[in-house]
Parts: structure tokens; C-alpha cells; sequence
């Protein structure tokens, strides 16, 4: 399976229906494993149970990132190497890292609501990711303001390599920002001292996740594929003249 | 009525088709209020005093901004001339416009603001109240702004003279949108005389804007 | 399994977690049998890929 | 169903725009049945002609009448006017900008399939106007003709980006239309395929 055979989308389509139903097996597989383990999971005994939103909130932060990454890639591959399902791949992950992000933010919150006291904090970690969100919904809007996906692409591939350089500068800006606001007060989480009881759940989970992203970035892949394909035959039946 | 009920139909359809722009506006208002915390910084405590004034600037001009091509994109496909033409009168056919205008600019940015309230640190009545002077004013600002979309098309030119034009026109209802939001939230003003008169510039605009649109355009066609 | 004082948020978060999720899946799903959808229609109406040369693969 | 008799009649019509006059003491006169075609070198002042007479520019002397029509309705509520843009939304369908004119100019709900046969579109009425070329967009504004009745049909340029085969329905419409007592206004530089009265504008030749 080389780069070169995916790049026929007609390939794509009847190797992807053969991955897809196992792909989806193992990521459910994986996701019942990773919910058990997080059930089982002790208590922390600083957080008490709310440590279980981390199995969570991590994984679909680190997807929130980890999409933005693919899209960059997929940019490249529109812009550099011309590959022809490069920007199907673009846009088909763009509204599933928005819904990541999204989950993010609502588990970020929710999970900071009993240590703060408020379900909003200009948590520099937070609000970094709220930015992102919003670039995600830029990008999105970007794709829909162009009829032609071709030429949508173009632009789409340049704002998200452009946003691909710029998170890191708008992350560390909000650090900075933030720390001269409040000294870090709010929730550090375990990071390398994080006990093997909760790192071995959230790793199942993050495993999960991923599968989750590449069964449903494939199977939107795919819609995108027929998307495009029912727009050519309907322009080739609007160029044909009447049949009556 | 088939016809008014046309025009709607047809206008938020083509709003919410790919290349219409309805949702823009709530995402410049999401990305408004996000912003100004970087400006004034995280301090809770004052974010829920600036919030109601934050919400309100931003659905100023996110109403504002998304009104640029109310009659634009039919004067630029030459639908305008057969509106104008039609048995219509020019003056529900603005109204109607400025209706599915603000039900799928105006109405998203009412929605969005529980979640901006709850980014603002604003409490569960607070944001209620900002709710419901925005769901009260925005009409007004749809209305006015609509005014000043029409004079963008006699003088072809959108965007920031648009701004300019109609800016001054959104004073009142700005400073009773943020004092009936601000007396719902401390307590020491009443709520109600604010409200009622932003209630009044809604109305009130409802019958100037029209028929000052309805006139530029029959005048500003060429 | 006891969830502490806490219990509504972290089932909250589970909750939301799985309406989104279940959400895309229903989304990609619907998409899917739209497109296909179409194409079956397109091919009724006698418009195939193979009887013009213009329509590539791609786009 | 037969119009009455009408006459559409200017005398000293007189058009100024941006300051500068474009004709002066321009008369004419069309009635029921009869096509005038008004041409005349670019800048000539044809789509401005067209223009005064639907009520979209400002009279700057003289006087439009239209005789015989219904009282209390001005020209331009009985005129139908085709310019150089076709008043079509490209993220609507073909049957959906249709159904909106007919809806929002008042005509009845069977014409919308009728106008779409009768100007060969019907077979992707389903489809986005966007993927229209510029002359299917033209056969399509063409049918907002036919789903709503006019009588009186003022056309600038109606043949442009028209194939043989489009300009030749496209004379079928008209006479139809003539022969039902309707007249037309038509701002032209190729010949329509009716009978025309000529109106030239600009310099004699």
C-alpha cells in the first residue's frame, strides 16, 4: 500500500471499505477497554473521583492538536506535492478536530468547575486551546464560503500552515500573558509523576481516540470522495442539453 | 403574503447555503469577546463587570459587519432592479429582508451569548438579562444598519463607510442595551425604564428603516 | 464504583463526550447515504462517469 | 388568455445620468402585438431607454404612458425586464430561483414547469444555478418571462450569449407573446427572428 496507489480516489474508495469495518471493530474494542479501565481507576487523592474526566479530556485535547498536525500535513500535500486527496483530506478532518476541540474545552471546563469554583478560567492552557477552536470554525467557514472545493482548497492549505506555525507563538504569548495576570495558582495536573493507575487508562484512551479519528476521518474521507464526484456528473449533466 | 414569504425563504436559504455567510457573524462575536480579555486582561472580577458592555460591543459589530451585503449581492446579480420593479412595495420588501437578516445573523448571536456569559464570568441571571436586551435591540441594530446598507449600494461602496454611516445611528440603542444589562446585574437601577425604551427603538426603527431604505434605493438606482 | 460529591460533572462529561461523538458518527453516516443517494439518482438519469471524458477521477 | 389593446407611447422622453445627458426629445410608441427594437451604437442611451421606462431611472423630461393597462398599476408593475444580469442566486437551484420570481412577481404555480420545458432546462432543475453556463442562465431568466405574465416585456440584449438554437426558441417566445397582445421593448445590435418597428438612437447614420 504506497502513497502512490491511495492516490487514485476510485482505490481509495474499495481499499478504504475493506479497512473501515475493522477499523471501527478495533476502535470500539479499544474504547470498551480504555472505559473499563477508567471506571476502575482509583480516586486521587487530591481530585478524588473528578480525576476520571482527564481519561477524557486528555485524549480529545491531544486529538484537538494531533488533527491540526494531519491538516498541516494534508496542506502540505496540497500545496508541495499536488496530491489529489490531499485537500479530501483537509477538509474532511476539519469539523471532526472542531468537535474534538470542542469536547476539550466542555471536559476542560466541566473538570475545572469543582477546583475553581467557576467553569471558566483564563487558564492559559484553556484558553489556548478555546483558540484553536476558533480557528477551527475559521477554517471551516472557509470551506463553506467557496462553492469550487478545488479552489477553497488552496486558501484552506495556506491558513492552516500559516496557523500550524502561528499556535505555537499564539501559546506561548497566552503563557506569557497569563503568568504576568496570576501567578500559576490553578491545577497542575500529575505530568511526568502521573501514577501508573491513571497513566496506563489514559493511554488505552488516547489509543482509542486515535482509532476514533482515523475510522471517522476515513469514512468522511470517503463522503468527501462522493461529494466531489456527484458535483462533476452534475456540472457534466448541466453541460448536456436537453434530453426532451 | 406569498411573495414576502418568498423573499424570506429564498434569503435564508442563500444564507445558509455554502458561500452564504450566516454563521460568520456569530464567529466574529465569538472571536470579539475572546479577544478583549487579552486586552483587559483575565481578572475575573472585572471581566463580569465589563461583560454585559463586551457582549454588546461585539453584537454591534457582528450585526454590523454581516449586514454589508444585505442588498449588495442583489443589486450586484440585478435582482434589485426586478424587487424595486415588482408590485411589491419597496418597503415590506426591505422589511421582510431585514426580517431573514436577522434570523440567521441576528438570532445565532443571541443563542451564543449564555456561552460567552459563561466565558465572561457572568451568572445565570446576568446573562439572561444580556440575552434579552440583545434579543430586544439587535432588531434595531438589524433595522438602522439596513439603512445604511441600502446608501452602500447608491454609492457602491460597502464595508467601512458603512460602518461609519451607521455607528452613530446604534448610539441609543448601545446605551440602553448595556443599561438595562448593567441594572439587571448590580440591582441599583431599575430594570425595566431602560428596557422599555430600547423596546421603543426597535419599534421605532422598525418603521424609520424601511421606508429610508425603501428611498435610497428607488433614488440611488442608476 | 462511587463518583463523590462531583458525580454530575464527570457523568456530564462522559455524556457529552458520547452525544458528540455518536453525533459525527450519525452526521458521516447520513452523508454517506445522501451521496450515494445521488449517485444512484445520476446514473437513472443515464449520466455516468464513463460517458465523458472530462469528468477525472478527481474534483 | 388575450390581453387588452395597450399602447406604450413616450414623447420628449429625456434621460440625464451622472450629470450628463444621455438622449433628449426620444418619442416612440408600441402597441399590442407590435416589437420595437431599439438600437444604435454603444453608449447610444439604449439601456438607459429601457431603464426610464421601468422605472428604475429618474424621468428627466417628457412622458411614459402606458394606455390600456390596469389603472391603478405604474409600467413598471406590468413590464417584465430582462437586463444584462440575470437575477439568478448560484447557491439555489435552477427550480428554486424559478419558483422564488414566480412566487415573489405573482404568477400561477403550474407555469414554473411549463417555463422550464419551454426553455429546455426542466432536465436539471434540480441542480445548482452555479453550474449554469452563461447562456443556460440567460434560457433561465427567460423563463421568469413565461412563469409570470407580463404584457408588456422589456428586453435589453435578450439574445446575447445565446446559441442559434436558444436565440430561435427564443423568437418562438416572443411571437408567442405578440400574437397574445403583448408588446415588447428591445434593446438590440443583432436582428430578434420577429417583425420589429425600428427605433434608431444616437447620431443618423
Amino acid at each position: 500500500m504506497t502513497l502512490l496507489d491511495l492516490a487514485n480516489p476510485t482505490r481509495f474508495l474499495s481499499l478504504t471499505a475493506k479497512i473501515l469495518p475493522w477499523l471501527a471493530g478495533a476502535t470500539a474494542v479499544l474504547l470498551v477497554i480504555g472505559l473499563y479501565q477508567s471506571a476502575m481507576a482509583p480516586d486521587d487523592y487530591q481530585q478524588g473521583a473528578t480525576v476520571k474526566i482527564m481519561f477524557i479530556h486528555v485524549p480529545n485535547a491531544w486529538l484537538a492538536m494531533f488533527v491540526w498536525g494531519v491538516m498541516s500535513i494534508a496542506a502540505l500535500g496540497t500545496l508541495v506535492w499536488r496530491h489529489p486527496l490531499a485537500d479530501v483530506a483537509a477538509k474532511a478532518a476539519a469539523p471532526i478536530g472542531a468537535a474534538f476541540t470542542f469536547l476539550a474545552l466542555v471536559t476542560g471546563s466541566l473538570w475545572g468547575r469543582p477546583m475553581w469554583g467557576t467553569y471558566w478560567e483564563w487558564d492559559a492552557r484553556l484558553t489556548s486551546v478555546l483558540i484553536l477552536f476558533l480557528m477551527y470554525l475559521g477554517l471551516m467557514a472557509l470551506w463553506r464560503a467557496v462553492e469550487d472545493p478545488s479552489r477553497a482548497a488552496r486558501a484552506a492549505a495556506i491558513l492552516t500552515l500559516v496557523g500550524a506555525i502561528n499556535l505555537p507563538i499564539i501559546k506561548f504569548s497566552v503563557d506569557w500573558w497569563n503568568t504576568l495576570h496570576q501567578p500559576a495558582s490553578v491545577m497542575r495536573m500529575g505530568g511526568s509523576t502521573l501514577d501508573k493507575a491513571f497513566l496506563i487508562p489514559l493511554l488505552v484512551m488516547a489509543v482509542a481516540f486515535s482509532f476514533l479519528f482515523v475510522t471517522l476521518h476515513i469514512a468522511a474521507m470517503r463522503n468527501e470522495i462522493l461529494r466531489r464526484r456527484v458535483r462533476s456528473l452534475q456540472m457534466m449533466q448541466a453541460g448536456k442539453p436537453s434530453a426532451s | 403574503m406569498t411573495a414576502l414569504a418568498a423573499l424570506i425563504r429564498r434569503d435564508i436559504r442563500v444564507a445558509l447555503r455554502i458561500g452564504g455567510g450566516a454563521l460568520i457573524g456569530v464567529l466574529f462575536f465569538l472571536t470579539v469577546v475572546v479577544l478583549m480579555p487579552f486586552a483587559v486582561g483575565p481578572d475575573l472580577a472585572l471581566l463580569k463587570r465589563l461583560g454585559p458592555a463586551i457582549l454588546w460591543l461585539g453584537a454591534l459589530l457582528a450585526s454590523l459587519l454581516t449586514l454589508d451585503r444585505l442588498f449588495m449581492a442583489d443589486h450586484d446579480d440585478g435582482s434589485l432592479d426586478l424587487l424595486v420593479m415588482s408590485r411589491t412595495p419597496l418597503e415590506l420588501a426591505c422589511a421582510t429582508k431585514a426580517l431573514a437578516h436577522w434570523l440567521v445573523a441576528g438570532l445565532p448571536l443571541i443563542v451564543a451569548t449564555p456561552v460567552l456569559g459563561l466565558l465572561l464570568n457572568l451568572d445565570g441571571s446576568a446573562t439572561l438579562a444580556v440575552a434579552l436586551t440583545l434579543l430586544a435591540g439587535t432588531p434595531a441594530l438589524t433595522l438602522t444598519g439596513m439603512i445604511g446598507a441600502a446608501l452602500a449600494v447608491t454609492l457602491h461602496r460597502g464595508g467601512l463607510l458603512l460602518a461609519v454611516l451607521v455607528l452613530p445611528l446604534s448610539i441609543p440603542v448601545l446605551i440602553f442595551g448595556v443599561a438595562a444589562s448593567n441594572a439587571a446585574t448590580s440591582g441599583d437601577t431599575p430594570f425595566g425604564t431602560p428596557f422599555t425604551i430600547l423596546c421603543a427603538l426597535s419599534l421605532a426603527s422598525l418603521v424609520i428603516g424601511p421606508f429610508a431604505a425603501a428611498a435610497s434605493l428607488r433614488h440611488g438606482l442608476d | 464504583m462511587t463518583l463523590g460529591p462531583y458525580e454530575s460533572f464527570i457523568v456530564t462529561s462522559y455524556v457529552l463526550v458520547a452525544a458528540v461523538v455518536a453525533l459525527l458518527i450519525v452526521w458521516i453516516t447520513v452523508d454517506y447515504r445522501r451521496q450515494k443517494a445521488r449517485l444512484r439518482d445520476l446514473e437513472a438519469r443515464g449520466v455516468t462517469r464513463r460517458s465523458g471524458r472530462s469528468a477525472s477521477d478527481m474534483s | 388568455m388575450k390581453n387588452p389593446a395597450m399602447r406604450l407611447s413616450g414623447r420628449d422622453v429625456r434621460c440625464v445620468r451622472g450629470g450628463r445627458e444621455i438622449f433628449t426629445d426620444l418619442s416612440f410608441s408600441v402597441q399590442s402585438g407590435e416589437a420595437l427594437a431599439v438600437t444604435g451604437p454603444n453608449g447610444a442611451g439604449k439601456t438607459s431607454l429601457l431603464r426610464v421606462i421601468a422605472g428604475l431611472l429618474a424621468l428627466a423630461g417628457g412622458t411614459i404612458d402606458l394606455e390600456g393597462g390596469t389603472g391603478e398599476l405604474t409600467t413598471a408593475e406590468q413590464a417584465h425586464y430582462l437586463g444584462h444580469r440575470d437575477a439568478l442566486k448560484p447557491a439555489l437551484s435552477v427550480g428554486e430561483n424559478l419558483a422564488f420570481w414566480r412566487d415573489f412577481l405573482g404568477g400561477a404555480p403550474d407555469h414554473k414547469q411549463n417555463a422550464l420545458t419551454a426553455v429546455g432546462l426542466d432536465h436539471i432543475a434540480h441542480l445548482p444555478a452555479a453550474f449554469l453556463s452563461a447562456g443556460q442562465r440567460r434560457r433561465l431568466s427567460m423563463a421568469r418571462l413565461l412563469a409570470v405574465r407580463r404584457p408588456v416585456w422589456l428586453l435589453d440584449e435578450p439574445t446575447s450569449a445565446l446559441d442559434a438554437a436558444g436565440q430561435s426558441v427564443f423568437a418562438r417566445l416572443m411571437q408567442d407573446h405578440l400574437e397574445n397582445g403583448g408588446l415588447i421593448v428591445a434593446a438590440t445590435h443583432a436582428p430578434l427572428g420577429i417583425t420589429t418597428h425600428d427605433l434608431w438612437m444616437g447620431a443618423q447614420p
